[in-house]
This record gives structure tokens, C-alpha cells and sequence, in this order.
């Protein structure tokens, strides 16, 4: 009862292979056109790949490997979408809208709404049930859509950012709805949210340029992240370059001192990663317990939280907004980044 | 009479009783005043006969016996048309000839243009419609115009008399030439001018049983009414010759 | 710009709001303008044949038996011929907007050509496919049905012409919908019927309410391919426009005096049956 | 369901999927049957015509000095008069779909009365209107214009009766687009007629396109307010439909055969004109 | 050159005041359906108030007051709306989408496709400048209609939740990218993300139910928030209640220990506040230096950054995985919320 997927689509230089295991959530990462709602459009069946072949338990989804030319359409494939707009059906009603799914499934007229009911309540817009779509604030649509989407117990479920233009309090409330029904459930979800892959995932991939860069168990990928983009997702640092006897040269030239982990060999490809939070800033070279002190440029201040994020050559460190204004930090400045060693992970890239 | 029906035509079983039958006659649509008074003389005369009245343009209904249409009467409005029926053998013998009728000058009321002869539709300025040479008023046109040497220079030739009439009754044209019955027709909308080339282009009507005809008793007693003299009577009311 | 209290009813800058509505309908003035010319092209002509009509005349004439008989029968027929458009163009256009295949555009082509073909010539054509002696009418004679002089045939012709009104302009709808809701639907497990019948028929239901409108005045006025084709048979045949034409014959004001009712009974059942139409969603991001 | 390679053209489930399109459309095949059955409709009778035409003759008569003058003339004022329909029939729809006035129903209905008119009855009306005793017709004349029997009294008569096919089709369209992107166009700085010019139109362009090739079609088939309001003389009003009817009197296959000009004419027409419009964002999310 | 607005829309219950500044930037903040977009439709003109009126500078917008009737049209007010869906136009390359607002306001051909070219490189999608908005992704398209708004160069710029659907690069870069365009312009945007109404608005307020329920400088409303909505925004736990010398009795009946503001008068209304991270988690009913110790019922963990996210009794507390695994806490468990006295403030609500 698995999910096999492998496709290639070149007009959007798209090429992914995926396995999911039943009742297994992955988390979809990955910046903006990297192929992410491609994935899900090939698996839904609204989009023909080149190439590639997929399998979702007995069913093949698609075979169009070696002159093959199978492809079942969307409504067969026990799949249901969650699109990256909420697009409800303009000329139904809410209730409607949410009853459509259980409707097509062939349930009864009565069943239908009583399902669409439920699950319009548990995203906590039952109110909402007589209103038309266009009624709807942007936030209410995508809750609704949710529920669309939920309604109709797929085998596997695809959500394309669920959890965007959500309030704060939506947020955390739809997050913990999606754990609950996503915990006995196959489903693709993808975000750009951390939160999100690590509440809601088993197993992460991340996305870029239409390639599958990096997969593991989402705490996994989060803490060693491999790819840039991963570290950039879990806030880490992350400097490439070739792993030494005593850490890491990156490919800057920088000489990092740090364990590296186990079955890291030296002249290797490597990455290290450290989190902002243990960097600090110091304005001149000083010399004490940490291994690690490089000067660097600042580029830019944020705020992150209730702290200050400073970005310099490339990396970042959070500090205290005290600190940053006893210290006078202005983008332009020259200043020590130092980290302990302790703080430095390496890993084989 | 005969009590045959011809299928698809029937309006109803109700109104056919026993012994009795439907005539459907094919007329030209010039025919249209004269043929629905005869044919209420017809059944007044038959009690329990119906007569259906199909009018169109003469080379509509021809085009509609070819291809098989459940007439039992036919009468055009000139003899080219029936000439194509009887090439084709569909219909019975030779047509009888029913009515003559002979072209008149036709202008709005008022005259605006002061036309007294066929001579003076020829004037310059004179908005003249006629029929077009390929429509029996048109070729009788022709003839009158070669009998008078007089060539028209027509604003428009039209496929009907109707619209011939149409464009003069509107006062959209100064003249036109139509026929007598169609002056009459029109009571005071148009005024007629008779000219004495007319006569040069007689215009006859003939009628005949059509071939296919289920109730062919029933059609020659209606050819029948209209040759006889209650039909005259009505045609040369409505302004149609004797031929 | 200075700030100035406009009176409601006038707009200011030359965009129309609607007091009622909320949402933004920015129409040009000069665009009222032009409408306004196009309205009257329209409306003038009609205006002058009611001017012209000879009131007096008027109530017996529409109220005679023969009038009547073809009224009854011109809106049994269009109606009809309506619902058989519906039946046969509504998958048509649906073929031309959603499908694609080889010849797709003849097809179109075609499927337009009762628009050019005068109306006599085609009531020619379908003599020759339906009648007696035509391509199918032995075939169907045999059947024991006789189509042509009769009501069918009325029908026949009308949907003949009237078909590709519904055609054009729903293709023309369904193109402007697009297809995302129906994909959405089909991801939510509907069938192409399901999503056929809950999603692309409503979503496009002012394209074929104005689509079938358009097919039941075309049968309401058609003329020539009846003649030809069915005839002129009181009670059978002779639709009003039919009974127009031979009005005519005798008295041209007549026939217009009689158009009338034609022109009441269009005005009639468009006013009725085209309801102000749901958009789709109109909302901009803030509706 | 077991999974089994169907091959490329055939679908194994009902829907048909296009092998390069990559985007979803899914049509019933219940849709493809009825539609088959639709084009048979029209197609038949057009092949009947065909199987009837003597080649022989067809050459000759088609290529004869009066036909060719007399398409000549259908396509010029078919031409003029689906500019004059655009020109009126645009703003119009703008109007019926995007304004609210009181009365607005009534317009709709009312524009649409030519469709219902018989043509000769709507030929009539535009004689009491434009004709020398019309209703216009004396300050037409008086400002040295002269319609009657003229080459401008076809267009008329022919952009009277084909208007109300641009107005529908288009109005249909324009109320399925919705208003979301004129309305963000406004918010950009875009005033009334940009937003028209450059958001409205070009959004609708199936529409346009199909009321536009309706309305055509419709002119180059215009028959009987020709005949009526124009009258028929070579060279100036005499259309090729109203050659066709000229030439039935004579020889109705003769006729028949002609058509087929017209018939060839517009499929050409409509199959280059008619691009395969691009439809509304179909993206589903995914594309 | 204020700005100021005062509109009512019975039919969504909507009812605010709002004034402007010169080169003033505010955040619109509220749950969903609270009534944001409906604001900025209003402005806009999109959206026709039942009464009120808006006068931008010299201009009055609207003026629905006492039977008056003016109402200017959406392109002659001077503001560009950036919608919550990017409603980029189908029809047009993403470059002349982007051109339409300079051509619309009257730039020659040349010069409008130039500004678009600059927008377009500001917002990272110059690659895209020739593709069909259909071909972009999710993300892409947002940024595009971001440029589009910018390049109108408004006198008033309406952005409705302009990070959406972008990832964790592009939304720093656009939020920089904002910053510095709205560092000398007059802009109202809307976010459900503390860090953009902190990073690029002057002033916050925040709207729930179709009126505004807080105002104020952006920290100020973080830091002491009054509504229950505003801290959750701000991820402080919040109490309302009364006023007492000590601190705070809460509706609940709580006792709160704290140092009341400046102006806090005791037996007036007011809220308490204070950081999940200020919160300790006991088993038992511990005493030491901290004053404030509640038995509560945990409802909910979640993660939260690298710490856990302990919700109990409608209040948050911060702690590291570690110490949630080794006080073996799971929902349904009742616990101590200890907090210091000096970590909370009270104020009036
Ligand atoms: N119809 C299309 N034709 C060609 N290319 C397209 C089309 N749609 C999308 N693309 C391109 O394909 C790539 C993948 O797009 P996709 O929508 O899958 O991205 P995504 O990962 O979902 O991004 P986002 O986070 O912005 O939603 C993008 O570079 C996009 O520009
Ligand atoms: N067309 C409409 N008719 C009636 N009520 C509407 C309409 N559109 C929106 N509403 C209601 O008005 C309220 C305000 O909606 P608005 O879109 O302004 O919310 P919002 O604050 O932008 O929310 P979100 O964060 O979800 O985008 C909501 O309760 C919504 O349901
Ligand atoms: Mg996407
Ligand atoms: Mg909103």
C-alpha cells in the first residue's frame, strides 16, 4: 500500500521520484517555483507529465514510461487537492461547496451535508454555511476550502499551503485539526512554514528547481540541514566547503573549527551549520574560549522575535536589542562574529 | 366523394368524417384571398370535405411537389413553373388554364412623380422598381418593354411583386409594374395607371391535379370550382382576367 | 481635483456607480453614448411600425382564428426547437471549447454555416436530407415517418437555424470561464458528467441563457427554410411569421400590424425568462 | 480499478485527456455522442447539397459576371456591417452587463427584437424609418443622403438584423467574466476606457470573436430586410443571397449550387478569423 | 496632507476612523474576516461605504455624509491597492502587467515598460518579465503583483497580506524591499505576521469585528497589548480583569501579583500581560521567590521554534524539550504556571 511517484516534466524542468509509505504525511519545502504545486498537479492528475510512472496501491496513477501511455483522470485517482488558491465554486453556497466532494463520492444528499456540516465546524466556519463564496474574507475561503478538501477522505491528500492567509489564531487552531486528521492519513503538504513540516510531518523534502534536494525525517532535515535552502528554512547557518581533521574549510577559505560528525572523512564535501543564537558579536578581534572569530561586514538588521537578527558575510547572529544598541551596530560596520566550536555541526554534504 | 386522405397532412381524425376527404391544394401565394374564399365556397358545397391551402411563391411549391410533398392540387402563377411539374410527369394531363392577369403602373398616391404613360417611367429622375427578368412579372416586363421600345432603367428589380409593391405603397419608389390584382389588392395604398402595352404580356395561371394525389376526386371537383363560375366570379372580383 | 459634493445621481469623473451596488462597474460615458446610438438603430424601426399601425384593425386581426392558431403553434414549435438545441449544441460547444481534436476547427466552421446559408436554401437542404426523396427520407419513410409538411418539420428547420446561436455563443462563454473550477472539481472525485452538470452548466449559465434566447427568437422569426421545407399549412405548418409573409401579399401594414405580436410575445418572454444573470466571482480581493 | 498501460487514444475512463495540452479537460463521452449527432444535423443537410450540385455546370455558373459581383457586394457590406455591429454592439453590451439602470430588462428585450422579427417585416420597419416617407427618411433627406436603393441600405439593413447577435453573445461573456480585473485595473490608475481597452476587451475576446463571426455570418446570409428596405439591383443591393433566390426561380439545384459559394466563403472566413482565442487563466492552482 | 477616514458598511459591520500622516505606514492587524480588506476596499473605491468620508490631502475620496453623494472613482483617488489575490491580468505579460499602472497614469510606452523593469528586478522576478502570469508559480505571482502596486507610485498604497504564499527568502527580501519603498511614503498594509508590522509600519491597529479595538506606535500595541487578539499576535499571554494595589484580579477570579503601570488606578478595568517564556512549569504547587503560581489543565503542546509551546488554561508557557520530556507532559495533565511578579505588566485596558 505505498505511493510511488516518478516524473519528469521539461517545460518546467521538473524531475522528482517519491515514495510515501501509507498513512505517512511528508512536508513539501522548497522557495517559490521550485516545483512544489507541479508535484502535487502531476500526482492530482491536472497535469501530464513527459515521462514517469505512478503507483498509489494497486492503482497505477499514470505509466507513461516506454511508449506506455496510461493516465487515469483526476475524478478516479482517490486524490484530492487542495489548490494554492481556495477557488470555491462561485455558485454554491458554502455548504454546498464542502458537501461537493462527498456528493461526487456518491454519498446521499442528507449525508453529504451532514458531513460537509462536520467538517465546516471543525474548521470553525459553520457559520458561514449559507453564504455564497464571494461573501466569503480571504482568511473564511481558505478555511472553507480546507474543509472541501477534507471531506472527501481521499487516499491521498495534497494541500498546497493550507495554512496561508490564516489569522493567529486560525493558525494553530487548523494546524492542530490537520495533526489529528492527518495522523492516520497519506498526505503531501506543502508549506513554507517550519511549524507546519514539524507539527504535521513525518518526513520532509525539500524542493528546488524542479529536483528533489534533500529528504529525511523533517526534525532530521531541519537539524542537519544539507541544502541552503533547508538551513535557511530552520534559521541555521550553513557554510559549505571541505571537511578537515578538525572541522571545515569552507569555500571562502574560512578555517572553521568544529566535531565533525561521524562518518565525516576528511577532503570530503561538507556543510557546517550553526544557529544564529550562538553567535555573538564582538567589534574587535577578542581571544578567549571560542575556537571560531571571523570578521565580517554587516548588511542589514532585523527584527526576529524580541531579538535583533544581524546579517553579515553571509551569516547571522541573533542579539539582544540592548546589545545591539550598546554596541552601535549600523549596516556597514565591521564586526566579529565568534562562535564556540561546541555550537559548530558538520556533516558530509 | 372520395374518402382517401393523404397522410401527414390530415389535420385531425375528427374532422374527417366517414365518406368524406381533405383536399390539399398547393397555390401560388398571389392566390391567397381568392383561393380561401373559394375554398370555404368548396366546403360549404362538400359538407365534410376539408380543403388545406399551402401558399408559397409558384417555385417554392414546385421545388416542394419535386421532392415529394403530399399536394393534390397545384396552381401557379404562370405557366413556366407548371411547365417544370408537367416536364417532370408529376402531374395529371394538361394544366387548365384558370386566369389571366396583365401588368398596371403603380404609384404612391399623389403620383409624385406625374407618370401618366409607360413611356414616362423612362424619364431621368424617375425611381422605377420592376421585377426581376428571371420572375414571371419580370419576363412579362421584358415583353412590354420591347412592345413599347421603351427601356426601363429600374432602381431595383425585385423578386416578387410584392416587394415590388411594397417599395411603391411606401412611396420608396416613384412607380412600379405589378399586376392589375395586386392595384386592387391594395385599395388606396397605390394608384393604378393602365397602359396600353399590357396587353402584349398576358400572365396566366394554370392549376392541375398533381400526380401523387391520394384524392384525385376530390382535386378535379376543386379544379373543377375554381374553372366554374363561382370561381371566376371571385377571381375577376379580385380584379383576374378570363383566359 | 477639487473636493466637490457630486448630487447622487450624477457622476462626476465619468464612471457610473450604482447607488445600490457597492461593487465597482466603471462604464465610459462615451461608451453610453454609443449604446445609446446602437439602441436606437434598434428601437427607432420598431417605434415607427407601431406608429404605423392602424389600431382599429388592430384587435380583429391579431384576434382572428388564423392568427391565433399560428401563434400557438410558432411558440409550441420554438419552444421545442429551443430544448433540441439545448440538447444537441449544448455538447456541441462543449466538444468545440473543452475538447481538441483534428478538424476541430471545420468543425466549428460548419457547424456555423446555417448562420450564412439564406434560410430558403436551407429548407432546400433539408428537403434533400429529410424529404421524400432525399438522402435519409427513404430510410425514415420506411419507418413509417413522414417528416417533412409536417410539424417536425417545422421544428427541424427551426433547430436548423437556431443551432448555431446556441453554439457560438456558448463556446464563447465556456472559453471565458476557463477551466480551474472544473479541475478543481475533478480533484474532488467528480466525474466529467458531475462536474458537466454542478460546475461548467452553472458557471456558464449566463452564456447559455443568453444562448438559448437567442435560439427561440431565431425559431420565433424563422421564415424561409419552413417554407420550403414544411410548408404553409394552417393549424400544421403556417408558424406566424408564415402567416406574416402571406399577410403581406394582401396588406403590408397588416403583416407589420401582425409582427407586433410577435414583437410582444419576444419582448415578453425574454423580459421574463432572462434573469439578471450571477457572475462569476466578482469579488476583487476585497468582495 | 487495475492497472493497466491503455494506449494513447484511448481513453480508459470516460475522460479524454489531450496529449499535449498537460491541462485538465474532462468531457464526458455521453457529451461527444449528442455533440456527433449535432454535427450530423448540420452536416447532413450540407452534404445532400453537395451530392446534389452538377459539377458541370457549377464552374460556369459560379464564375458567371453576376454571381461574382454579387459576392463581391456580400462580402463588402458583410464587412461594413459587422464593423458598424462592432462599433454599436460593444458599448451596448458594456451597458447591458456592467451599468444598472432602471429599465435595463427592457432594453435587453428590446434589442433583441430583430432576431424575432421576420427579416421582411424588420426590411419594412427600416423603410418607415430611413425611408423617403420614413420616419428619418425626410431629414435624411434634406441632409443630401440618399439610403434608399442604395449600397448603404444593405449594410443597414443588414447591421439591423445582425446586431443583436453581437450584443448577446458578447453580453454573455462579458457577465461570465466577472468584474475582479477591471476593478483591480481601476485601483491601478486605469481610467473607464483603458480599463475598457485594455482589461474588458481583451478578457472577452471569445466572446467578441464569436458575436463578431456570428454577426457576420449573419449579414452575409441577411435575405429578406435586404430584399425589402434595399431592394435588388446588380451591382448595388443585389447580395448574394438575394442572387441565389433570383436564380431558384429559374433553377432551384442552380440555386442550391450557388449556395455552396456562400457556403465555402464563410467556412473560409470563419476558419482563418477564428483563432483558437485563449481562454481565462486556467490554471488550477498548479499552472 | 493627512489622510483621514470614516466609514460605515452596515451590511459587514463595519465601522472605523482612521487617520494618516504624511509618510506615515500602518499595520492592519485582526483575525480573518475582521473586516481589513473591507477597509482597504473602502479606500480604494472598490467598496461603496454606506456613509462617511475619506479625504486624502487635498482630495475628498468620498463624502456619503447627510445626504451628500460624492464618491470619486477607484483610478482618480491616488491609491494603488494591492488585493489579497494577485489577480495578475491573464492576458498580459508579467512585464506589461506591470507597465499597466505608468501607462495608465500616463508614462510613454518606453518609459512605463522601463519602470516595470526596475519593479521587476526590485522584487527578484526579472527573469519572469515575458511569461504569461499562468506560467508563474504561487509565489511568483505574488511578487509580480507586488511590483504592479509599486509601480503605480501612488500617493496612498494599499497592500492586502503582501507576504503571502512567498518563501523564507523572498519574504525577507521583500520585507526590505518594503521598507525602504514605504520609508517615505503613506501606506496602510495588512499582515497576520508580527515581524512586517513591526519592520515596516509606524503604527499598528488592530481591527476585530468590523471595528478597531487597539491603535497605537506598532510596539507599543505588541508590547502592551489590550486585546486578546493583539497578544496572541505578540505571543504574550493576556488577562483581563480588575485593577487591584497589588496587580490584577482577573474575571476568573485569578490574583495577580505585578507592578501596575503608570496611571493604573485601582478598580478601574485592565489586562495583565506576560511572556510564554516567563512561564515555569511545576508538577506541584512549588513555593519560592515567585508570587504567582496557577494550577492548570494542559489542553495543547506544540512546538514553537526550538522550544515547546505548553498551552493550559487559555495561557502559554515556553520550555525546552527537554525539560517537557522530563516532566513527562501531555495534554490532560494539570501543572503549575509560576511566573515572576516582574514579568508581568498591567495595564488599563
Ligand atoms: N503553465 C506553466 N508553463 C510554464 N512554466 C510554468 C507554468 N506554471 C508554472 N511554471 C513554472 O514552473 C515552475 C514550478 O512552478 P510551481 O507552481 O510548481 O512552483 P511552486 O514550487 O509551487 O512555487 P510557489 O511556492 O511560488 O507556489 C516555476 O518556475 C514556474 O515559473
Ligand atoms: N460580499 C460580501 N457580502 C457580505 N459580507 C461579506 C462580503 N465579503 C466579505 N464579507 C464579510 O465581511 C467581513 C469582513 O471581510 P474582510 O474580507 O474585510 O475580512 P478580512 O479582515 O480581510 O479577513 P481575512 O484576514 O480573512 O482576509 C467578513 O466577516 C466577511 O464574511
Ligand atoms: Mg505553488
Ligand atoms: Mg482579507
Amino acid at each position: 500500500m505505498t505511493f510511488t511517484l516518478n516524473a519528469a516534466l521539461h517545460a518546467r524542468n521538473f524531475d522528482v521520484s517519491l515514495t510515501l509509505g501509507p498513512a505517512e504525511t511528508v512536508a513539501v519545502l522548497g522557495p517559490n517555483g521550485a516545483g512544489k504545486s507541479t508535484l502535487l498537479g502531476i500526482i492530482a492528475g491536472l497535469l501530464r507529465p513527459d515521462s514517469g510512472r505512478a503507483v498509489l496501491g494497486e492503482k497505477t496513477l499514470f505509466n507513461l514510461d516506454g511508449g506506455a501511455s496510461h493516465f487515469l483522470p483526476p475524478h478516479t485517482r482517490g486524490t484530492a487537492l487542495l489548490a494554492q488558491e481556495p477557488l470555491l465554486f462561485p455558485h454554491m453556497s458554502v455548504l454546498e461547496n464542502v458537501a461537493f466532494g462527498p456528493r461526487a463520492a456518491g454519498e446521499s444528499r442528507a449525508c453529504a451535508l451532514e458531513t460537509a456540516r462536520h467538517w465546516l465546524a471543525e474548521v470553525e466556519a459553520a457559520e458561514f454555511a449559507d453564504r455564497r463564496p464571494g461573501q466569503l474574507s480571504g482568511g473564511q475561503a481558505q478555511r472553507v476550502a480546507i474543509a472541501r478538501a477534507l471531506a472527501t477522505d481521499p487516499e491521498l491528500l495534497l494541500l498546497d499551503e493550507p495554512m496561508a492567509a490564516l489569522d493567529i489564531h486560525a493558525a494553530p487552531m487548523l494546524r492542530r485539526l490537520l495533526k489529528r486528521v492527518l495522523a492516520n492519513r497519506r498526505a503531501i503538504i506543502i508549506t513554507h512554514d517550519i511549524l507546519d513540516a514539524l507539527m504535521l510531518a513525518d518526513r520532509a523534502i525539500v524542493v528546488e528547481s524542479g529536483h528533489i534536494t534533500e529528504e529525511g525525517p523533517t526534525r532530521a532535515v531541519l537539524e542537519k540541514p544539507r541544502s541552503k535552502f533547508a538551513a535557511g528554512l530552520a534559521g541555521m547557518n550553513l557554510v559549505t566547503g571541505t571537511i578537515t581533521g578538525r572541522g571545515l574549510t569552507s569555500d571562502g577559505g574560512l578555517d572553521i573549527t568544529a566535531h565533525p560528525e561521524d562518518g565525516a572523512v576528511p577532503g570530503q564535501d561538507g556543510v557546517a551549520v550553526f544557529s544564529p543564537t550562538a553567535v555573538s558579536v564582538f567589534l574587535g578581534a577578542e581571544h578567549g574560549s571560542p575556537r571560531n572569530s571571523f570578521a565580517v561586514t554587516i548588511t542589514d538588521l532585523e527584527p526576529h522575535g524580541d531579538q535583533i537578527r544581524v546579517h553579515a558575510g553571509g551569516l547571522s547572529a541573533d542579539i539582544t536589542p540592548a546589545a545591539s544598541a550598546d554596541l552601535g551596530l549600523t549596516p556597514g560596520m565591521t564586526v566579529y562574529f565568534v562562535i564556540k566550536a561546541t555550537a559548530i555541526a558538520v556533516y558530509p554534504a | 366523394a372520395a374518402s382517401s386522405t393523404a397522410a401527414g397532412t390530415t389535420r385531425s381524425g375528427s374532422s374527417t368524417a366517414a365518406g368524406t376527404g381533405t383536399v390539399t391544394v398547393f397555390a401560388a401565394a398571389s392566390l391567397k384571398s381568392t383561393f380561401t374564399k373559394i375554398a370555404s365556397g368548396f366546403e360549404a358545397a362538400n359538407p365534410g370535405t376539408k380543403v388545406t391551402l399551402n401558399f408559397a411563391g409558384s417555385s417554392d411549391l414546385v421545388t416542394q411537389v419535386t421532392q415529394g410533398a403530399p399536394a393534390d392540387v397545384i396552381a401557379s402563377a404562370d405557366t413556366t413553373n407548371m411547365a417544370k411539374l408537367s416536364d417532370a410527369k408529376l402531374i395529371d394531363g394538361t394544366p387548365s388554364k384558370f386566369a389571366t392577369n396583365t401588368l398596371e403602373i403603380a404609384v404612391p398616391p399623389g403620383n409624385p412623380a406625374s407618370i401618366s404613360s409607360f413611356a414616362d417611367l423612362a424619364k431621368p429622375g424617375v425611381k422605377v422598381v420592376v421585377c426581376a427578368p428571371q420572375v414571371p412579372c419580370g419576363s412579362a416586363t421584358e415583353t412590354v418593354e420591347q412592345a413599347a421600345g421603351t427601356t426601363l432603367k429600374p432602381v431595383s428589380e425585385e423578386s416578387s411583386v410584392t416587394d415590388v409593391l411594397g417599395k411603391v405603397s411606401s412611396g420608396e419608389a416613384d412607380a412600379g409594374l405589378v399586376y392589375v390584382t395586386d392595384v386592387k389588392t391594395a385599395g388606396d395604398k397605390v394608384k393604378g395607371i393602365p397602359f396600353s402595352e399590357s396587353d402584349q404580356a398576358v400572365n396566366t395561371y394554370p392549376i392541375a391535379t398533381v400526380g401523387s394525389s391520394k384524392s384525385k376526386e376530390l382535386a378535379k371537383a376543386f379544379i373543377a370550382m375554381v374553372t366554374g363560375s363561382e370561381g371566376r366570379k371571385v377571381l375577376s372580383d379580385a380584379g383576374f382576367g378570363t383566359p | 481635483m477639487t473636493p466637490v459634493s457630486a448630487p447622487r445621481s450624477k457622476a462626476r469623473t465619468g464612471s457610473r456607480t450604482n447607488r445600490r451596488d457597492t461593487r465597482y462597474t466603471g462604464v465610459p460615458p462615451w461608451v453610453f453614448a454609443l449604446a445609446a446610438a446602437g439602441a436606437l438603430f434598434v428601437l427607432l424601426p420598431l417605434a415607427a411600425m407601431v406608429v404605423r399601425v392602424n389600431w382599429g384593425e388592430f384587435i380583429p386581426l391579431i384576434t382572428s382564428e388564423s392568427s391565433l392558431t399560428a401563434l400557438g403553434l410558432s411558440l409550441r414549435t420554438s419552444a421545442a426547437s429551443t430544448v433540441l438545441c439545448i440538447v444537441l449544441g449544448v455538447p456541441l460547444a462543449l466538444v468545440l471549447a473543452r475538447a481538441s481534436f483534428p478538424g476541430q476547427r471545420l468543425l466549428r466552421a460548419f457547424v456555423l454555416l446555417p448562420l450564412v446559408l439564406p434560410p430558403v436554401v436551407g429548407g432546400i437542404a433539408l428537403l434533400y436530407t429529410f424529404g421524400r426523396q432525399g438522402l435519409l427520407g427513404r430510410s425514415i419513410e420506411l419507418a413509417g415517418i413522414q417528416i417533412a409538411f409536417s410539424t417536425s418539420a417545422v421544428v427541424l428547420a427551426q433547430t436548423f437555424v437556431a443551432l448555431p446561436f446556441l453554439v457560438v455563443s456558448l463556446e464563447g462563454a465556456l472559453r471565458t470561464a476557463g477551466t480551474k473550477y472544473e479541475a478543481v472539481a475533478a480533484t474532488l472525485g467528480a466525474r466529467p458528467t458531475t462536474v458537466l452538470r454542478r460546475v461548467s452548466i452553472p458557471l456558464v449559465l449566463p452564456g447559455l441563457a443568453s444562448g438559448a434566447v437567442l435560439s427561440f427568437a431565431r425559431c420565433l422569426g424563422e421564415f424561409g427554410a419552413t417554407l420550403t421545407f414544411a410548408g404553409s399549412l394552417q393549424g400544421v405548418t403556417r408558424t406566424l411569421p408564415l402567416e406574416i409573409y402571406l399577410q403581406r401579399e394582401t396588406d403590408a401594414d397588416a403583416a407589420v400590424a401582425l409582427s407586433l405580436v410577435l414583437v410582444a410575445v419576444a419582448v415578453a418572454v425574454v423580459g421574463l425568462s432572462y434573469r439578471r444573470p450571477r457572475a462569476l466571482p466578482s469579488q476583487a480581493g476585497t468582495e
